[in-house]
């Protein structure tokens, strides 16, 4: 197992402390009933989300390198991503605005990061419970796959497991190295 | 001070003699004129509707809402009951509190609200908005697509409006109806599904293709168009793939090739957002193509290439005109004869177009829409002759039905 | 007592029949009791309306002369008018488009008939119970008056006394001649 | 099956060795900054929310929703309380349904939803969004205007969050803040109303001015701005009237000409959506204007006239920027320093601005915005510098608040 399975399986055990084991496995079960292809799990449990304090830029200060704009469509992360830039909206490219929830699912890129020349898998977590932000609207779909493939599909509203699946925006959060390159780059 | 009333209609009102025009009926409401086989229904997600257009004269004929998903789901037609569906998703408090999903029921003439139907708050939501829900061809079954994120299907009794049943399909995604009983979808692992209702609308059976495409190097687009028994799908490498649903298990045909190989290695490629579109009566296929590299399925193309399907083989080339301009003189409000207009259609580059449909009847128009401005224009999908923009679509949307 | 008198007073006494004494008592209560200015009553009861065939071309065959093309915002009884014109949404000048519903109040501008030479008094009538139609946008203010001055008040949204609030489109029905001349032309 | 998230998880992510970029944490929400006296909200009727911008730097801070009336009805802020008030409006079924109006309550600092007060659901719908509801001076009660089409206003108590009742209010419209226990209105008969409550937020007593305005021949508009006791207010010709609500019935006051008999002359005109704005440190009114004839009260204005209000004239002229110009270029997504951008924004004549608001410190700055596209631009308000525009503030929309 590598570390990052230990993760996943981390994280799983910890969401299910948090929503208690009955709806943890009522979720996880019914997943599993359907056949589905079973989707990462975040650690993040339906309506609890930690509050952090507002970096204005929108920029992590702890990123090696010139990472680019996180603002723009171009930025490294926004590879395959599909909607609002939350960078654009009051939140960042890590965090939701302010009063908005992200969802525990997500779609996943593969993209390269010119600071580093390294390729990073990239998950796409929407943020949810407001309307559409409407602003720095970005489309790119290097990786992209049709929606009977979900994980990889930037085309569906990822808001499934939020307290509302209403879309408002979306993030771009470093899971970490990727075995693959970057697709269709 | 009812009096109060009569003073303000004294004030503006004097009586009417017999030359002048007579006051207007009140309270009147239109119903649609006779359908016709030019109508053409367009999403619009901004403003949360769908407009209904006659493709003959460019007039919009009605308008019904669609609420709670990310974009547009489109409405779906029983011509034999008469009605309009929608999939709707409310919240209680908006875009917060509890969840509900309804058949929202329109009668198709009138387009009053008749009915509604309770189905599970799992229906899908996803930005192309195509194949999410379809009437079954009998037109007593209405399905949904639910993804949440596991995926399954909720089936409609349209006659009783009551909510049947949720069929689980394993991994697989999107409703293709195939007859009066039988749908088809599309599997993460390259495979098509058959699923089977019975009489009551309760699963009987479902059954698995061989695997026909790899979802990595060359999936198919999951904007397939229908021909009688079978569906067919584009590539992203631009094989065409045809399934056919009709028997026990579905059973994939061998692809061929949209582009020469001259062609693909110019990067010609097919994509956009509805991207093909079939004339049956005259075997045509509509392809929304353009030049460019992996990753760029979605982008909008610069010509439509026109296939006989039988010959397999490239017959025409048409291009759209330019739907950017169009939108910008009417948002700007700027005369359509003026030379702000002309420089401002001229200036702009045409932006290409995502979506293509075809009507069903033997003097057929084609559609041509543009998603990011929702503009569209018209073809006589024969000649290739452009007829007319459809104005003031809204402001975004891409997906359209012929109802 | 002039025609038009015994026409409001007919159609006032209509809705009372349609919607029963103790409904349109209770409404006609309230408005008197908050001592607003009453507004004209259309004979259109809540929830019901006629539905009449569709007419193409938005234009009424009855009008004598050449009234001008009631898709445009320069037609002349739009010269008080602030929203989508029904003629472009599926309506005409005089009739909503299917599935909505002609609120029973409106605003009055007046306006000239280039037809005839005339002035005639305009009900607004907004068509009610479906979202914006977002087509043939038109904002005319002659004769506008701030909403203190409601029935005079383009601002408003008169979706008042429909089933539902949510603002459509706007017609342009004739009352009669004016005896005012169309004001600020 | 639980073991197949774990498989995609190993097909596309490595261990990260210590010199890599870190995993992000997830689930993190922002909370908004600390507050400057720089910050605006833009109202946005098509997208249905308002959102909050910070003047200095432009950026997005954040957004509340705002469903279910014809245009927004903007937020509305306690300092004391650290909460923002939106009034909304719910259907049980999108657009049809049962109808129900709450006073959303929102944490000012994280946006989060933290309350709500149901309210008589007759909740003003208003185009021009302005002054249908109204903080209270000492942050204690909620007043919101209700027109349906009878005039009443509803009053909710911040405190324990609850409705405590209606208020009926004789042809009277909108609500001015006068006190903590006291809000003005503006009356069908040219005349000022005061409506006081009591502790219990009840209504204590009603007081009418002498009529000072003609409704129909120079009627004033409702966009009035506050200068401590006293509500300036501007009429359609351009006469400056100011009431004081501070005593037993409100005083009218004698108003002055905004225009010299020259420039009447040339047609120069007050007019737009929220066309006056006070800065009180300075005693400086920016008045929106135009040239055009009666019926023009609501047309962009082409510039900004800057008043001495204790000298009453006239001391600056501000030009708005051409903001069509950055709206289109945002919405065709061309290059800022693009040839084409240039040329869309020199060739497109500037529309002017309907609005304007200016913050309350001492180094104020002034917001001006256009309604059609809601495109928004900012000045130093001292100097009449331009300074930036407030890029992506929707698709339309005119009112703005400082929080």
């Amino acid at each position: 197992m590598t570390a990052i399975d230990q993760w996943v399986e981390a994280a799983a055990r910890q969401m299910a402390r948090r929503v208690g084991r009955r709806g943890f496995l009522s979720r996880l079960g019914r997943a599993i009933a359907g056949g589905a292809i079973v989707l990462p799990l975040l650690p993040v449990a339906r309506g609890i989300a930690s509050s952090v304090p507002h970096n204005a830029s929108g920029r992590d200060p702890d990123l090696p390198g010139d990472e680019g704009d996180p603002t723009k469509c171009e930025y490294w992360r926004h590879c395959s991503i599909d909607g609002f830039l939350c960078s654009c909206c009051g939140g960042s490219q890590t965090a939701c605005p302010p009063g908005t929830e992200m969802a525990p699912v997500s779609w996943i890129g593969t993209c390269r990061n010119p600071a580093d020349g390294r390729d990073y898998a990239i998950w796409y977590n929407d943020c949810c419970g407001r309307g559409m932000c409407g602003r720095c609207f970005c489309n790119r779909n290097e990786g992209d796959r049709p929606i009977y493939h979900p994980y990889r599909s930037n085309d569906v509203n990822w808001c499934a497991g939020a307290s509302s699946q209403i879309y408002h925006c979306s993030t771009a959060l470093i899971i970490g190295l990727a075995e693959e390159t970057q697709p269709e780059k | 001070m009812f009096a109060r009333c009569l003073i303000v209609a004294l004030l503006v009102v004097a009586t009417a003699a017999a030359e002048d025009v007579p006051p207007d009926d009140v309270g009147r409401s239109l119903t649609l004129p006779e359908r016709t086989d030019h109508w053409v229904w367009l999403d619009e997600p901004l403003f949360r509707h769908a407009m209904l257009f006659d493709g003959d004269s460019g007039e919009v004929l009605g308008t019904v809402d669609q609420l709670g998903s990310l974009t547009g789901r489109h409405p779906h037609v029983s011509r034999q009951r008469g009605e309009t569906y929608v999939m709707e998703t409310f919240y209680a408090r908006g875009h917060r509190g509890e969840r509900r999903d309804f058949i929202t029921i329109y009668d198709s003439r009138t387009l009053q609200v008749i009915g509604e139907v309770e189905i599970p708050p799992r229906t899908a939501d996803v930005g192309h908005g195509l194949w999410l829900g379809a009437v079954l061809d009998d037109e007593r079954f209405f399905v949904v697509f639910n993804q949440e994120p596991a995926n399954s299907v909720s089936v409609v009794d349209l006659e009783s409006r009551r909510f049947v049943g949720e069929i689980t399909t394993a991994g697989c995604a999107l409703v293709y109806p195939a007859g009066p009983r039988r749908f088809g979808m599309l599997c993460g692992n390259g495979t098509a599904l058959l699923v089977e209702l019975d009489e009551e609308g309760r699963e009987k059976r479902q059954a698995t293709s061989e695997p026909f495409f790899d979802v990595v190097t060359d999936p198919v687009t999951e904007k397939g168009v229908r021909d009688g028994d079978r569906w067919l799908f584009a590539s992203f490498e631009g094989y065409l793939h045809a399934v056919d649903f009709s028997g026990d298990t579905p059973k994939p045909e061998a692809p061929w090739s949209l582009f020469t190989d001259a062609q693909r290695a110019d990067d010609w490629r097919v994509g956009g957002l509805q991207h093909i579109a079939l004339h049956r009566p005259t075997g045509r296929l509509f392809s929304v193509v353009h030049q460019g590299g992996k990753g760029t399925h979605k982008d909008a193309g610069s010509e439509i290439w026109v296939y006989d399907l039988k010959r397999r083989e490239r017959i025409q080339v048409i291009e759209p005109p330019s739907l950017l301009g169009v939108f910008l003189r009417r948002i700007t409000g700027i005369d359509p004869d003026s030379w702000s207009a002309w420089l401002l259609e001229t200036l702009i580059p045409s932006p290409g177009a995502h979506s293509v449909v075809v009507t069903r009847d033997e003097k057929p128009l084609l559609f041509v829409r543009h998603r990011e401005t929702g503009a569209a224009g018209v073809f006589d999908a024969r000649s290739g002759e452009f007829l007319r923009y459809l104005e003031e679509t809204g402001l975004g949307g891409a997906a359209m039905v012929v109802p």
